[in-house]
């Protein structure tokens, strides 16, 4: 794979666990960070750091101008109309937060039903029963049905499923348990024409696939900068102008209000209406260098190589005895994850085994409790691919598992 | 020996593979389950108390990792024949072993998870089903039986 | 001052702006960052870097030890009695966010008060505004009354103020913009024996005077990271742990639940129920050697030095013709920076003057429009004080205002 | 000259010292204010339009930094006389000053305000009346008057 010489920029990966080279296969949960991201950290700290807005001094202007090129860079990154449809955020969770918090506040009713699917992550599905319990609206799942329940969404329930009273269509692009890449375009053309807006989860795909907000046709996309070879604590929510602008903001504070009186307050249009208080201006600044890094690398090159990784662990998984692997088919396309359980072996067994091998995996539920529930299972255990990883890392977790299996086995 | 051969000795993998006493009891009338939110497992614990209160049978169910399976299981012929002030009695000297990680005076099976401290996450495993025993003991029996 | 030694440690400390050494007085808006806190930052992502929870990998173990041990630091940094009441946050604001819309969703009634002051900054104000009105709830106000309006509260208002009502007291410890020091030990007491709970804003303390929940007694306090020499992204909120028990959860999503299925969900305890998603890891990692670092140098020593700063430059600045100087009287304590008004020049110009001589200042309203339009200002230009601020820099500061008072006087 | 000499030229100090037409006029018959949210400034326009439409009496109020009291005086004096188009003619030539740093090549006085190009954090002080001002051109006049 000509993405091996790309290890050399990531410190943490030169690093061995109990003796062995570490092999970093949990990727989904975060992934690691070059050392360009690290040093656009510490550049700010060490030169810019003030505090943002408000300040005329040179420092506070370099670092308004650093956190709103951030915020111009991530409007590119997914190709957003403007930079002012960009909210930092925590990370996804806080974005999908907002979006049902303040969006179904305004808009939800008794009778109105929010969907879903039955492969959420818990982030976006539990900020949705709340939304629904509140207003007295529904939650309906597009279920993961039938033959099909371990692949991915049945997509000729939905058109039945999306009713009059659907207001809301809020759907991973990518499932983080299943590997499952949902063909989110169409399901925000077909949530569009029976008039519900769409939230997009791109937890799984911001940073590993191509992704531009308007050829999906979304209303409103939130991602995580961890997941995407930037820092924690910093993320973004993409809103179509005219809704952000409109929505009523959720936190309230300094720097988001443009007047202010003992009795209430005004707010500032988007971008700022939605940020109160400090912003994490220094991730913002590092996750612009993610970004940055993302790009020179090329992101359907990327998006090819850990596909070509998460192909060939199917394949050689797949001949494992008593492995049952998740997910799509062979020959359909799988995000750069496999999820597998094993007859004899309960995932955490797996996990603490293979990280006597160096491998780090996880295992259990994968914040997605009803799908396991569904699918008869306590959980999986999941090894997740980025840029960095290799096939001999593959041949390493494989060699593992039979070890695994053999070492457990009831035989 | 490693920390790991050493976290799965073999009379714990011998009860994860073989696990005694699994299912219910018939003569069960009481019954408690323990979950574990971090990873999804759960444990129901059945039992029987005769009339000195002492457990004359006892069973489990439920999905877990190697530890948590054989940690019922062994709790399980531990519990056996006991009343609930001695079953808190040897629960409590389990969490000492998994507390320090040594093995106790009176070498007994529980031993066997001295391991289990030099992994901390994997603590509850260890846990689950003694939290569901002690429980179960304290419900009211089940009118049916 | 014996603190000159510190400035070696601070890297940003050490350039020019428009070729004068970089003076930093405005640290009421941010600190810098001292070289063990980006050593942190730096040493996490390369060494431990790694998603917590639910992980059972070496990293992902290491990862949340180091999580966890950031949240036992912050317990002891403000003598909490158990970690459990430690969340992390984004900030001073998220913190206040949350215990204005998840606290008073469930306990504030029609009819019900309350209360804060004239002096809070927009963070600790709209919040309670906004949670008013959706309770069908008043805000009333501790004055700064009478003579006392440019210095402090009016504390003999607030036996009458506190009526049976009031089910909140919300104030800041330290005015951001006056430079009050407000008695908030004897505050909690009295708004305890009144019946309501307190919410105490440190944003401007925590990080620069000595900090004890316990001895305060207060039940909710919030604080930011990057006040208080960490980063950006990450801040506390304390809650006595029966509150944040019980508090229904803000956010929600992977992380913070007990249980899932698809028609609803059950929280785990505090800390973990109130911190949905991912949190900020490293940014947490990093607070954790900003405490260490606050803790070896002392935080009494740290307040004597930072008020002596205020002091010396209160008496220089009262020298300058047509200065007012807003806050504590001469004599009295003044937290760590002055706050004032130059009658020829707006605060705007007087901050870009000065920025010419590289000393970096704020001017404007300080998050604080109605208690500026009270005292009849547009605007204060403000100079705030830390640890590695010296008695020369604040003749710096004198002999500019010097300059500026003469280039845009009237005379 | 330092970019600080080119924000502060002697007519920007002139204007922001000694501003013309501060007050308002008493023909004027319409008014309107402009908020700068990042400051707390604000600035009231209040004007009289003849029968031509051309602006026969202007004057402002309110308080603001230097560049924007001084951008509000030469306003009123470069709006004297103007109709609504020329109006917008002259906000748009300064608006192009303070994009470009470049003075116009019909040399007027707003050509002072070139320097404010340098801090961007500035351009909201230098556009906050005139915004008012064309805002007062289209409301509708008090009936008082
Ligand atoms: C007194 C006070 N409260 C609250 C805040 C808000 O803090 P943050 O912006 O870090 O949320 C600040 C600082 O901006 C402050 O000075
Ligand atoms: C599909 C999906 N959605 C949402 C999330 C939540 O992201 P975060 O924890 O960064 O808020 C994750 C990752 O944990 C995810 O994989």
């Amino acid at each position: 794979m000509p993405f091996a010489a790309l290890r050399a920029d990531f410190p943490a990966l030169h690093q061995t666990v109990h003796g062995k080279p570490l092999v970093y296969l949990d990727n989904a949960a975060t992934t690691h960070k070059p050392r360009v991201v690290l040093d656009a950290l510490a550049r700010y700290y060490e030169r810019d750091n003030s505090n943002v807005h408000r300040g005329l001094h040179a420092l506070s202007m370099r670092a308004t101008d650093s956190y709103e090129a951030a915020r111009a860079r991530a409007a590119r990154f997914i190709n957003a109309a403007d930079p002012a449809e960009i909210v930092f955020t925590r990370g996804t969770t806080e974005g999908i937060n907002l979006v049902a918090q303040s969006w179904c506040a305004a808009h939800l009713r008794q009778g109105d039903v929010i969907l879903t699917t039955e492969m959420e992550h818990h982030s976006n599905l539990v900020p949705w029963q709340v939304a629904a319990r509140r207003a007295g609206a529904t939650l309906r799942f597009v279920p993961v049905a039938g033959d099909d329940a371990e692949h991915g969404l049945d997509l000729d329930a939905l058109d039945s499923l999306l009713t009059p009273q659907v207001k809301l269509f809020a759907f991973t692009h990518i499932s983080n348990t299943l590997g499952t890449i949902n063909p989110a375009a169409e399901l925000c053309a077909r949530a569009r024409r029976a008039g519900a807006l769409t939230v997009v989860d791109a937890a799984q795909s911001a940073g590993h696939e191509p992704l531009d907000v308007r050829a999906l046709g979304c209303d409103f996309l939130a991602f995580s900068g961890h997941k995407m070879a930037g820092p924690t604590g910093i993320g973004i929510l993409y809103g179509r102008r005219v809704l952000l602008d409109t929505l009523e903001p959720w936190q309230t504070g300094g720097g988001m209000v443009a007047s202010v009186t003992y009795e209430g307050a005004k707010w500032k249009p988007s971008p700022e209406r939605h940020e109160a208080g400090t912003p994490n201006i220094a991730d913002a600044v590092a996750l612009h260098a993610a970004m940055d890094w993302l790009d020179a690398l090329g992101r359907p090159a990327l998006a090819a190589h850990n596909h070509a990784l998460a192909a060939l662990a199917a394949e050689m998984l797949a001949e494992i005895p008593g492995l049952r692997l998740l997910g799509p088919r062979p020959g359909e396309p799988r995000a750069g994850l496999v999820s597998f359980a094993l007859k004899d072996a309960h995932a955490h067994d797996v996990v603490t085994f293979a990280d006597q091998d160096g491998i780090a995996l996880r295992g259990g539920h994968h914040c997605n409790q009803p799908l396991m529930r569904k699918l008869g299972l306590t959980g999986t255990t999941r090894a997740s691919f980025y840029a960095y990883n290799s096939a001999d890392e593959i041949t390493t977790l494989a060699t593992s598992l039979r070890r695994i299996v053999k070492f457990f086995g009831s035989a | 020996m490693s920390d790991f051969d050493d976290l799965y000795r073999d009379l714990i993998l011998d009860h994860a593979k073989r696990p005694r006493n699994r299912g219910k009891p018939p003569t069960a009338n009481r019954a408690a389950t323990g979950d574990n939110p971090t990873c999804g497992d759960n444990c129901t614990v059945h039992l029987r108390l005769d009339d000195g209160g002492r457990i004359s049978a006892i069973g489990f169910e439920g999905s877990g990792c190697a530890i948590s399976t054989a940690s019922a299981s062994i709790m399980t012929t531990q519990l056996k024949g006991k009343t609930a002030p001695e079953a808190e009695t040897a629960f409590a000297g389990l969490k000492d072993i998994l507390a320090t990680g040594k093995p106790p005076e009176d070498f007994n099976e529980l031993a066997a998870f001295a391991g289990v401290h030099a992994f901390p996450a994997r603590i509850k495993c260890a846990t689950l089903a003694w939290h569901a025993a002690l429980e179960a003991m304290k419900t009211e029996p089940a009118s049916s039986s």
